[in-house]
């Protein structure tokens, strides 16, 4: 099938734990619609949902009346997606997370969702609030044909 | 918007003779899991209960926050000399478990079958 | 499962072929998360499908760059969508298609979406643009423990 | 961005002993499908190909001009004597081509193994 490139699709959810859920629906139509493989769309899923739960709640500190929005752009070749707050952001690189530190208590057990991110799209950045009324993002990208690894 | 769980509790018998308590999640495993999660393993008594199977198969949804509770079992579990394996995940949450480190401290196996019969 | 009201997703899309199954996979997460059956959830997938289909045709006059919205409201016991275009509207009720009408070539064979909307939710409405710059839209509306007959 | 429809035609044999010819659809079912429905049913032989079954077990997706190809068919096959007979409708597409008074031309069966045992 061909790719229509160009093409965005916007959604926009409160800010409430189990809404990355339908973040994570349309993500994956709109990665169907453009063919990408299962395996590579379940990648997707769990990215948007991290990112969508991390919007939530390090963004919009969990007040579900500040919106997360999604904004999914097909690309030759590549679904982009970026997923934006209205907190100030933070910068790439992720912390990754030490399963020995974390077993032996020296690390908190959560703080995985932007190692995961990284680790399971082609591409992802963070971009803070560039200030006024900017909204920080991060921006994730896979490719066709490319594994995750 | 998170659905609370239901865990099964059951005994099993594996190949080797022993027994073996499995914990059966379904639903969605996140933050909202805490009780069912850490709560259900934090329930089983430490001395009768060595060998702990989890098993992921009716999850529909497992999210960071709730592979962090997983973690927490596993350190628990570590202190008090218990095993745990684990079973029933996804060939994604399989990969993601192995990214994370999970298989340094827990055997992932693909169904109960394949975890009793190895044992 | 506890359902919170008053929560609302948006979905735009593009006016073109295909991303009425992103809306579809976004109106079938929300329905999930709401915790309606399966079957409901099918009936809701076709019906958001045709009206999106509709808004692009109709509506839009299938120009790409006019975006379909989808507005998914939460309500205790049923989810309403809204799902607005650019253009004039419609007004309720639809055309029943007469299968032997359109055996003998007398009526076209196309023409079935508005009854497969109305027969498949619990309320439609068509509600055509008030004039200025109000979109029209069609509002749909299924409902918990209610089958779709 | 509608996908493009494979469409495998096969002469299969039913419990009566008469032949039928089935065309089993894949992917979108759609406006973008004429080809691949009415184009596929129409380059039959209208005399050796006497029925037809039509399988969508393999269709993801079918919205109501899809449907529409399928009653073009339904309607060229009645004019020339044709018995079309569909299977591996979902329930909810099933419900669906009942609503719109399909089976009224053409009877719907679960799955291709039920239509060739009542033919
Ligand atoms: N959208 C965001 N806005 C602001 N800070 C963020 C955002 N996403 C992540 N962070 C910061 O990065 C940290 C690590 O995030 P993550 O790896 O997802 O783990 P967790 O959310 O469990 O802490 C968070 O604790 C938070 O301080
Ligand atoms: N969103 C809309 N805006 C304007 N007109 C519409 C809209 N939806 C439906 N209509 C009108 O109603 C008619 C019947 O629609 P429908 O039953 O879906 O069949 P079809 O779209 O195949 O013609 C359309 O042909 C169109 O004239």
């Amino acid at each position: 099938m061909s790719v229509t490139s160009g093409s965005k699709v916007e959604v926009r959810l409160p800010s409430r734990l189990g809404f990355e859920k339908v973040a994570m629906s349309t993500a994956a139509g709109m990665a169907k619609l453009m063919g990408f493989s299962d395996d590579r769309i379940e990648d997707l899923k769990t990215a948007v949902a991290e990112a969508c739960i991390n919007a939530m709640e390090h963004g919009n500190q969990m007040n579900a009346s500040i919106p997360v929005s999604v904004i999914l752009s097909m690309k030759p070749d590549e679904l982009e997606v970026k997923v934006m707050d209205n907190g100030t952001g933070m910068q790439t690189p992720a912390p990754t997370p030490d399963i020995d530190r974390k077993m032996t208590g020296e690390e908190e057990a959560r703080g995985m969702g932007m190692f995961l991110i990284q680790a399971l799209v082609d591409e992802a950045e963070w971009v803070p609030s560039a200030g006024n009324d900017e909204q920080s993002f991060v921006r994730l990208v896979i490719r066709m044909n490319k594994e995750s690894e | 918007m998170q659905t609370a769980n239901k865990v099964l509790q059951q005994q099993l018998t594996c190949a080797s003779g022993q027994q073996i308590t499995c914990l059966r999640f379904s639903g969605d495993i996140s933050s909202a899991s805490k009780d069912a999660v850490v709560g259900t393993y934090q329930a089983l008594d430490k001395a009768s209960n060595k060998r702990i199977l989890l098993d992921f198969k009716g999850v529909e949804y497992l999210n960071s926050s709730g592979i962090a509770l997983v973690i927490q079992v596993l350190m628990e579990a570590s202190k008090s000399g218990q095993t745990i394996v684990i079973c029933g995940l996804t060939p994604h949450f399989t990969k993601v478990f192995t990214m994370v480190g999970i298989t340094k401290y827990a055997t992932l196996f693909s169904d109960e079958a394949a975890a009793l019969s190895s044992l």
